[in-house]
């Protein structure tokens, strides 16, 4: 698939008008996970606008997002940016060899208070 | 008036003392309710993307249960009234979701979000009400300061979960006034504690939490009450460690006089 | 010609608002740009002057097509007159579809005063399609025949 | 018998050269009831005008019919030159061969054939004209201003200086306006009291105005040139004729904590004030909701104190009722509320502020005498963040869609106020874009940031907080691409404006019609913009859309040009093509009156006869035809078919359409 073609795809999942946006950046002066972000939420939205899908499929931002609708509320022009972020990270996940998550690593990384919502959102999230 | 129970799996098992004690409460508060029959995970968390639909479809079964049972769901763990709430509203307004969801699950009623779900919060506030509660107190909590600690569950997109004012909330707060604690109120108290990333990004995670009890410690909080497994998680784990986290039943519990 | 003549040519009557339409097409006239001389203009002060009356008489009296232009939604030199066009002729051709008449040969156009050429190329189109469908028998009333 | 003239134009070769004019008046010379039908090169020069008149005059002819160019180009010539010839001019019809045929037509026997068609059509209307006269109303030379800001202000001065009697009703105890509690004005940066409060008192000194403050506006009936207003002089409890604004009342008056309205709340007032030391009419008012004496019964101080005898506590309300021959509006803006916008702490912490508060809180006459410290302790910032578009442009449905167009200049006034006066303060301001269109605007805006070292930021705010004693306020330097943090003392926001909220009151009582946003529609936005599609109806300042005092004072002077226009006439010609009633259909349903968007019907109970000596009473429409515009909405809506249009009747389109059709 063409990545124009993807774009288009990706918009058309996260069921935002990334046309909308206005560019004032409240997204992400939003942000709390600004400062782990290579690619900013206002980013997001603008890259997908141009159909420029190549950066964000390899940003680190897909796994630091986290998925608080910050942004969402409080975009003046009803864009959500997490939106967009959650269709590019189903994007990767769907493909082949996209999980990020290793379910054989699990023993490693959890304790025994983990609530068992988290662990199934984590592969929800995370994985295919 | 009838409220069908949702537990969910959490409720279950790591935050039993939130299921234990909401359900001690809501007897003590004289409610009417019945733990929803053949209930089904909520899906943990809600799928943004339009393209998904398999991954609501539980949530669908749980909403269409509550409806031939009168139609008031009744959550208590934030996660999945957020999960329940999202599905509905799609299920009313998303007429593909709606469309699809229905092929799939082919129920006998099709079902276009007539549930209401209600979290146990808003049962209190808006079915029971703070004033009978604050009556109803034996134990008040006095001399306590208490920070309330929302997160993002329960608040946004305040567009659908319509539960607060998504910047400055009051509910948790009025409710601590209720069981006669005295509230705090602290910057971070609708901040993301980072929870989804804490078994993938435990900095992150420890950053955010920090950040929160920080907050809360630092406008003179000596605990915190969430109705959050997951936050209620970090939070303890990733926290500052200098204030404690309780579910809000617990304390509600032993206001109410009805914690063993 | 001859042929020409012979032929029977569709019969539309266009009824246009003084303000938008009727100097919309004044505009397509000065700037020449030609449609059918099959289109007949009646000026009314605004298209919610045009009572369905009109249009139903039209039909009987065997036109082929009608079509209702006015100024653009917002525009109208009364304010809200083309709104009340609008909601009246969707009334009416719904009712006019349950009678067979066939959708196309009525239409509600909005042109502007400074669309001469959306003008021409409206009844260019209009006119086209209701050639298409031929003659309109349905209401016409053989009484009014000579 | 009718006697109908045709005459047939050639336009020099512009419709005889596509259309054989000559068969087109040998073929209509056939029709019923035409008498002469004529061609002519060019019927409108003056030789075919007298071509038209002689023919009426040798014929007796009853109407004519010009098949020429667009009525809309020569109707009116042909309707004086009728009226020249002592025929009424509305027994004139134009048939439209030019536009309409000659010019889109290549094939002579094709436009021909279509002429003689419109030709057809046009006598066929024409045998049911009627002959109509235009109705004229008398204009009462008086205007009403509706909001006493520098809008009402600047309108109100120039009526009057033109010569002609002008109210200002206004809602609060004075005129003056939001610009009253300015501080400095932009681009210039005189100060705002310096150059309204002269004006002010000219409103106050000049005879022909007459100022009411502390009324509304009751009712509104009549149409242009002829308005009844009622008026609501609401119970001020001080007898404006006697009270001399000493003052003692006020040092006097033990009920000291009312909100001061004036100060945006920042400070105290006692229960009876005079607004502000420059206040138009400089009297006082007595809030009742915090005087002891209207709460109680106990106190009375300030009656003992007056020297006058001015209070009253008896005072009621009153209604007066005035003519007026025009209306402008000019209710002004209001800053939005920002209940919306908890992100920004407004509610929560009080050194965040909104711009008009700033104003007050740098204004010399204002509660910190010009002493610019934060609401909190009264301590002096030392860094100052402001956030612009605070509601402005957000279609979220938290604000309001539209640019406020005011605050990136406002904003950059600020700053470089605070630069000049307080050197060692640091000032941020965060925006998403700075437009300043205007003279001088980019100019100032630059030295705000070339001159005075304001910190301009390109991004927006998502959040302020309070960390350490300080506002913490994190949002985008998108430049840079960074989340940034300034840990500030004193927060401003740029609050978008909206129309003042009696706005929709005033626009329904008036009939003049409001966008979604509740900004009056002018009657054309670049050809008509300070005059509401309802006739008499005029707008003025922010009430019509966001703008600043340069710009209000120009559209309010012009304004008063549209207005003085008016009531220079003594008398209005009306359109004569009206609708009207058949009173013996009419069964005054109103459905008629629903449908009217300038008011113009209204029912009377009419006695008629029935026969046998009896009469009954019934409720009928009656069109006012100085109001009319002929839009013709009623006649289609009628559902006895009473109402007709003069000039667009039912019979006349019938048989249009008839002439048309047949074949």
């Amino acid at each position: 698939m063409d990545r124009k073609e993807q774009a288009k795809l990706i918009k058309e999942r996260s069921g935002t008008d990334v046309r909308k946006c206005m560019k004032c950046g409240k997204c992400s002066g939003r942000c709390p996970a600004y400062a782990e972000m290579d690619i900013k939420p206002h980013q997001f939205v603008s890259y997908i606008e141009k159909g420029e899908v190549e950066k964000l499929l390899e940003s680190k931002s897909l796994y630091t997002c986290l998925s608080c609708f910050a942004c969402v509320e409080r975009c003046p022009r009803g864009v959500a940016p997490a939106n967009v972020i959650e269709a590019v990270r189903q994007e990767v996940v769907r493909a082949q060899g996209g999980n990020k998550v290793q379910a054989e690593k699990i023993p490693e990384t959890i304790n025994e208070a983990i609530p068992q919502q988290l662990l199934v959102s984590m592969f929800r999230k995370f994985n295919k | 008036m009838k409220f069908s129970y949702y537990p969910g799996c959490t409720l279950k098992t790591k935050a039993k003392q939130l299921d234990l004690y909401g359900r001690k409460c809501l007897e003590k508060l004289g409610v009417d309710f019945e733990e929803i029959k053949e209930w089904q995970c909520c899906g943990a968390v809600y799928p943004v993307s339009k393209d998904e639909v398999a991954t609501k479809l539980s949530a669908v079964r749980t909403l269409a249960n509550a409806k031939a049972e009168g139609g008031k769901l009744l959550t208590l763990c934030s996660a999945c009234h957020h999960v329940l709430k999202r599905v509905n509203d799609d299920m009313k307004n998303d007429d593909n979701i709606r469309l699809k969801a229905n092929n799939y699950l082919a129920l006998d009623e099709e079902y276009a979000g007539e549930t209401d779900v209600i979290h146990y919060l808003e049962l209190l506030r808006d079915y029971v009400g703070f004033d009978k509660i604050k009556a109803a107190v034996v134990n008040p909590l006095k001399n306590q300061k208490i920070g309330a600690y929302y997160g993002c569950l329960l608040l946004r997109p305040s567009e659908t979960l319509a539960f607060d004012n998504p910047e400055n909330p009051k509910i948790i707060e009025d409710f601590i006034t209720a069981i006669g604690a005295t509230p705090v109120t602290y910057a971070f108290r609708n901040e993301c504690c980072g929870a989804y990333v804490s078994t993938t990004s435990k900095d992150l995670a420890v950053k955010k939490s920090t950040k929160v009890t920080d907050s809360a410690k630092n406008a003179g909080a000596e605990k915190l009450v969430t109705a959050c497994p997951l936050c209620m998680y970090n939070l303890t784990e990733n926290g500052n460690g200098e204030v404690p986290v309780y579910y809000f039943t617990e304390l509600l519990a032993e206001a109410l006089g009805v914690k063993e | 010609m001859q042929e020409m003549n012979n032929e029977k040519r569709p019969l539309i009557v266009a009824f246009c608002c003084n303000w938008c339409s009727y100097a919309g097409a004044d505009l397509a006239g000065s700037s020449r740009l030609s449609y059918p001389a099959d289109v007949k203009i009646i000026r009314v002060p605004c298209s919610c002057r045009v009572n369905p009356m009109f249009i139903l008489k039209a039909f009987q009296r065997g036109a082929d097509g009608v079509i209702i232009c006015g100024c653009h939604p917002g525009d109208c030199h009364y304010t809200t007159g083309n709104y009340y066009a609008r909601r009246r002729m969707s009334l009416l051709f719904s009712m006019l579809d349950y009678l067979g008449i066939e959708r196309e040969r009525t239409r509600v156009e909005w042109v502007s005063a400074a669309e001469g050429a959306k003008f021409s190329a409206v009844m260019n189109d209009f006119a086209s399609k209701v050639a298409a469908l031929g003659e309109n028998k349905r209401l016409e009333d053989l009484r009014c025949k000579e | 018998m009718q006697k109908i003239g045709v005459f047939v134009c050639w336009c020099g070769s512009n419709i005889a050269a596509t259309v054989d004019v000559k068969k087109v008046a040998d073929v209509l010379r056939l029709e019923p009831g035409v008498v002469i039908s004529e061609t002519y090169q060019y019927m409108c020069s003056e030789n075919g005008q007298a071509l038209i008149r002689n023919a009426i005059k040798e014929n007796g002819l009853t109407g004519i019919v010009v098949c020429s160019c667009s009525p809309r180009m020569h109707e009116a010539t042909f309707r004086k030159t009728a009226e020249s010839a002592g025929l009424n001019p509305y027994m004139v019809e134009i048939a439209n061969i030019r536009e309409q045929c000659s010019w889109i037509h290549k094939d002579m026997d094709e436009a021909t054939e279509k002429a003689i068609v419109l030709g057809r059509s046009a006598i066929a209307k024409l045998k049911l004209n009627a002959p109509l006269t235009s109705g004229e109303s008398a204009v009462v030379k008086r205007a009403l201003v509706i909001g006493g800001g520098i809008a009402g202000i600047q309108s109100a001065l120039d009526i009057a200086e033109a010569g002609y009697e002008v109210d200002i009703v206004e809602s609060s105890a004075t005129i003056g306006g939001n610009m009253a509690k300015l501080d400095k004005t932009f681009p210039t940066l005189d100060c705002a009291a310096c150059i309204l409060t002269p004006k002010m008192v000219d409103c106050a000194q000049n005879e022909n105005i007459d100022i009411m403050t502390f009324s509304e506006i009751e009712s509104v009936k009549g149409f242009v040139g002829n308005f009844k207003v009622q008026i609501r002089r609401k119970a001020r409890f001080v007898d404006e004729k006697k009270c001399t604004g000493c003052g003692v009342c006020m040092q006097k008056c033990p009920s000291k904590k009312g909100k001061n309205e004036f100060n945006m709340g920042l400070n105290n007032r006692p229960a009876i004030y005079i607004p502000f030391a420059q206040a138009i009419p400089n009297v006082a008012i007595i809030d009742p909701e915090q005087c002891l004496k209207l709460k109680n019964g106990k106190c009375g101080l300030c009656a003992m104190q007056c020297q006058v005898n001015a209070i009253d506590y008896t005072q009621k309300d009153e209604i007066i009722e005035r003519e007026y021959g025009a209306i402008v509006v000019a209710t002004g803006y209001k800053p939005i509320s920002l209940e919306n916008f908890n992100e920004y702490g407004y509610d929560t912490y009080k050194d965040v502020v909104t711009s008009l508060e700033l104003e007050r809180l740098m204004n010399a006459a204002g509660p910190s005498d010009g002493h610019l410290v934060r609401p909190s302790d009264h301590k002096e910032p030392k860094v100052i963040t402001f956030i612009q578009c605070v509601g402005s442009r957000d279609t979220s449905g938290c604000g309001k869609p539209y640019c406020s167009k005011i605050c990136c200049m406002y904003t950059a006034k600020h700053a470089m106020l605070i630069r000049e006066k307080y050197p060692d303060t640091e000032v941020h301001v965060f925006y998403i874009d700075v437009r300043t269109p205007g003279k001088n605007y980019d100019e100032f805006f630059r030295r705000a940031v070339e001159q005075y070292g304001v910190d301009y930021i390109k991004g927006m705010v998502g959040k302020v907080y309070e960390e350490n004693g300080k506002l913490m306020v994190q949002g985008s330097d998108l430049i840079n691409n960074e989340q940034v943090v300034i840990p500030s003392d004193l927060v401003v926001l740029a609050a978008a404006i909206e129309p003042n909220p009696s706005v929709r009151k005033i626009a329904t009582m008036v009939t003049a019609s409001i966008d979604t946003n509740n900004f009056l529609t002018e009657a054309h936005a670049k050809l008509r913009p300070v005059e509401s599609p309802t006739a008499g109806i005029f707008l003025s300042g922010v009430c019509q859309g966001p703008k600043d005092i340069p710009e209000t004072v120009s559209q309010a002077s012009a304004c008063a040009a549209k207005v003085v226009g008016l009531l220079s006439k003594d008398k209005l010609k009306c359109n004569a093509c009206v609708a009207h009633s058949d009173e013996t259909l009419c069964t005054g349903c109103s459905v008629c009156a629903n449908v009217c968007p300038y008011g113009a019907i209204t029912y009377v109970d009419k006695e008629f006869r029935i026969g046998g000596g009896k009469t009954e009473t019934r409720r009928v429409a009656s069109v006012n035809e100085a109001v009319c515009q002929g839009c013709g909405a009623c006649t289609v809506t009628c559902p006895s078919g009473a109402m007709d249009l003069k000039g667009f009747s039912n019979k006349q389109i019938m048989a249009e359409v008839d002439a048309i059709c047949k074949r």
